[in-house]
């Protein structure tokens, strides 16, 4: 597919913003949804919504069957062993603290959960929680200026004491890409969990999380051009056998007794309550969009617009970028000298450009680089270069009338 | 012995002079009416297959070289259902058992009975009837 | 609105089902949707989809007001002192395992939860678990052969003691309304907490959280007629703030360090994560819709049918209806005598007809009636005593098939 | 003493010469830079109002029956607007400044920076702004 053919399947990018075309460049907060997946919502509510599982009736079973077909979708997209290992969650926030949650009756003082410094505070409050309730010490690996991971300190502190290793694959903030497999493997070898944020890989490269090697792995449907309020825990069958059920409910129980009840089998255990029916289904549609456009295709376009972005943005005067690690991904941030990035950020929005501003959820990260945010410009599937040749003019007018 | 194959004909065969759902689910009906009860003895939690709306029980013993099923459900249709599964099988050898798909149920109209999302365990017992199949198998083998 | 006007409105019913008109009874699961809850959805990813709050940028800005537009419809629905006592949960299991979760810390051996026989799994399995957690002994209210709360049981069973009162306002396997605004007083009065699960309330009349003057009231946006993995917490503004946040994560925090984080305030305390935008917008135009028609007509419509129906099975011989409380609504669960309820199920949904059969994730209610489940027909604003015709007429020609 | 109403006129009129954005802006940051700055020690946390992105400072003193406020914020266009926001209240009576609207900005299209979901701090700073007038009311009275 062409970029005009990847373009034409979203609609809202037709539409203006003060007057302006919009350039859309927070993709990393949430990526624009293509018509196949508003189609497959309309389709669902307006033709075979119903209640899922336990029906006997005919919409139920066609809600159902179109529901478990996603999870085997989303078993296939990131390479799961079994699709009892997709649990559907509300989002990666959700997933992640699904999993920090079931360790509280499992880590005790003197274990040590290590986390990075790159985190997004989804993956780091959760962990702070779980150290604070379970007596466990939270250690972080430091970055380096360049935003990457500092390695030497990540052999340092990952020890026989360290239980779960927790870190994101790709950072929202500096679209660092760490290198997941080798810090899997170092973290096995020592006998902890290995939890990964894949909030921001799932939209921009294939996943395959047995090659990888992960024992958990977190994504949201919203930010992989499907619907809101739905994301996945992918969990190794022995750790979900292991984590304790974290909500109680309808579905995941097999016999209940007004005193105790008993667990049902996976993946039902962990998805207590009417699930988001439409937006297990919408992510399907969302899901087969990217594989008709092609992972590999995504990641190298996005790459190369990285790139382009990247000599734009260093060509203007004043703009300093954060985030320079050697393998990033799709995410340009920056600051100007001498200029608030909430001042920028408006002036763009007047000019239809939306970046977003701010600590991006990542506030231990602005702290080390002594800043109050930076603007952010995230890539999609659908981000042209004629939209990073906007961004740069309207950032040159807004330092100008700033300045 | 009538081969699995020359059964799933017969069945076919049967069913081609339903022509509406009535007709075919009044016959399934009488099916599940005609299946012997299984034993009281043999209705145990280690035979049963748990639905979440209609329970099922299987039980198997291999007999000459063929295995020998019985099996049980507490609603009506799915002991037809049941009835009709284990036509084909019963009496099979292990190895036969163990490789058959049950895909005389597609011409029959009637697979989303089988389907892994209904709630009625037959899926669960056509998975324990070919384990049985490769089980006896072992056992011989 | 008369009733074809309101039918008019839901494409669904539109459709067949096994080549008959679909007869969509199965309410008390899940509504049906309106097309405008479809627009709705439409219009928002196809027109200002955006992630909510800390967004400079006018797509950010649009969808974080009618995202916060919600919050005062449904502060206004149910008549809430202050929006920020609106939570935005993943529905009714979720509230209500936000709830049990936060007690944890607050109850102790010794202390009683006090809940009844008519609760759906969702409101009993979280109090089973917060009993194991803290050591708190779990009681039941009975009930009698109608259905209805054994109310002199819970005078019996409401003591000093009594940490928790949790119940439902109307119960999804026989349509029981029990009598919130009393026992919440009694409950209040030995100074319990009050939690009513409202998932069957909130579709079928007006509620007012300040008259009932209960402390937490938990809603699925899915059962009324609003989109799926969305739902509200309403909580007095005094507990909410006692109560631990659930989840960590992204929007929930005002300062995070590596070391630990202080909690923004209500409701974001409590709302960790992308919330599912798509579905409070959605369930917003739900509730205009149901406004629209008018909570009085919607609930002196399904009284009319209840009795119609109730009418129309009992002259059927067999029929046996379960829950038979003075106080009901639009709920219809029965079985036929000699048969299985999956089997009645099957031949109806032959015949076009959606009900539900089995236990309806109430499992004691069935125990204790004895029986493997009910065939369960469940009313909507939408359902017509033609519906209830059909339902009729099937029931006969099952009952013929089957004997 | 003009009073809050023709202060607001002179508002409108002056912002009534530009006709696109891009003037408006200017204005705003020309407006943001004169600004006096906060004194360092007013600059406090009990001063401090907190947006998401942008930080705001209040300070109010009752000087002669009119209200003296002083503020400050991070980024210039939030400077801008806090001066403008401060232009019809300043001085004025704590009766007028509790009673006020600030409706002036809608015809300016610069009501969105006051919008509750603004991530500005500039809604909470108009809430002071009120807040100092009710309480320098009460003082009095
Ligand atoms: C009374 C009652 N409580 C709780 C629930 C659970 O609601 P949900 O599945 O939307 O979380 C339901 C619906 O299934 C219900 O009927
Ligand atoms: C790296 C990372 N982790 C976690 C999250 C949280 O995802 P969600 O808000 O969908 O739960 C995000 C997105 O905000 C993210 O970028």
């Amino acid at each position: 597919m062409n970029l005009s053919d990847i373009r034409a399947h979203f609609p809202i990018l037709r539409r203006e913003v003060h007057g302006r075309p919009l350039v859309y460049l927070d993709n990393a907060a949430t990526t624009q949804k293509p018509q196949a997946v508003m189609d497959a919502l309309v389709d669902y509510y307006g033709g075979y919504n119903s209640n899922v599982h336990r029906g006997v009736h005919q919409l139920s079973q066609e809600a159902t069957d179109a529901f478990e077909k996603v999870r085997l979708q989303l078993q296939a997209h990131v390479n799961a062993a079994h699709s009892h290992e997709i649990i559907f969650t509300k989002g990666t926030t959700d997933s992640l603290n699904l999993v920090a949650h079931g360790f509280r009756s499992m880590l005790s003082k003197g274990d040590e959960i290590l986390v990075t410094q790159l985190e997004h505070h989804s993956n780091l409050v959760p962990w702070q929680m779980l150290a604070q309730h379970s007596g466990a010490t939270l250690k972080y690996v430091s970055m380096d200026g360049q935003g990457a991971l500092n390695m030497e300190d990540f052999h340092a502190q990952l020890t026989a004491k360290t239980k779960i290793l927790a870190f994101n694959h790709i950072s929202n903030a500096l679209g660092t890409i760490n290198p997941v497999k080798a810090m899997a493997a170092a973290a096995h070898a020592l006998g902890a969990v290995v939890v990964v944020d894949g909030a921001q890989a799932l939209p921009h490269s294939a996943i395959d999380v047995q090659d990888l090697d992960v024992d958990f792995y977190a994504g949201s449907a919203h930010k992989m051009y499907g619907p809101t309020g739905i994301g996945l825990l992918y969990g190794k069958t022995s750790w979900l056998e292991k984590l304790p059920p974290y909500q109680g409910g309808g579905e995941m129980i097999a016999e209940v007794a007004m005193e105790k009840s008993s667990y049902a089998g996976l993946p039902h255990k962990f998805e207590a309550g009417t699930p988001n029916i439409a937006g297990v289904i919408g992510w399907g549609a969302a899901i087969q969009w990217m594989h008709s456009v092609g992972m590999d295709q995504i990641e190298a376009h996005e790459h190369e617009l990285l790139q382009y972005g990247t000599a734009l943005l260093e060509a203007i005067p004043g703009v300093k970028i954060y985030g320079k690690a050697p393998k990033k991904a799709a995410v340009l941030s920056f600051n100007v000298a001498g200029l608030h990035p909430y001042d920028v950020g408006t002036l763009l929005d007047q000019m239809g450009i939306a970046v977003r501003t701010g600590q991006h959820c990542t506030q231990p990260i602005m702290d080390e680089f002594g800043i109050p945010g930076t603007i952010r410009a995230s890539l999609a599937a659908y981000t042209s270069k004629e939209d990073l040749d906007a961004l740069a003019r309207a950032l040159e007018k807004a330092i100008a009338l700033l300045s | 012995m009538e081969t699995i194959a020359q059964r799933e004909a017969e069945i076919i065969e049967e069913f081609s002079f339903f022509d509406d759902w009535m007709d075919k689910y009044e016959h399934l009906i009488a099916l599940g009416k005609e299946l012997p009860a299984l034993s009281a003895s043999l209705k145990v939690e280690s035979n049963q297959i748990k639905g979440c709306q209609s329970q099922v029980w299987l039980h198997a013993t291999l007999e000459d070289g063929g295995i020998r099923f019985e099996a049980d459900a507490d609603a009506i249709i799915t002991r037809g259902m049941i009835a009709l599964l284990l036509r084909p099988v019963q009496g099979q050898p292990p190895s036969a058992v163990a490789a058959f798909e049950f895909g005389f149920l597609d011409p029959l109209g009637l697979t989303a009975h089988l389907s892994p999302t209904r709630a009625n365990g037959l899926l669960s017992m056509v998975k324990q009837i070919r384990l049985y199949g490769v089980a006896f198998q072992a056992k011989r083998g």
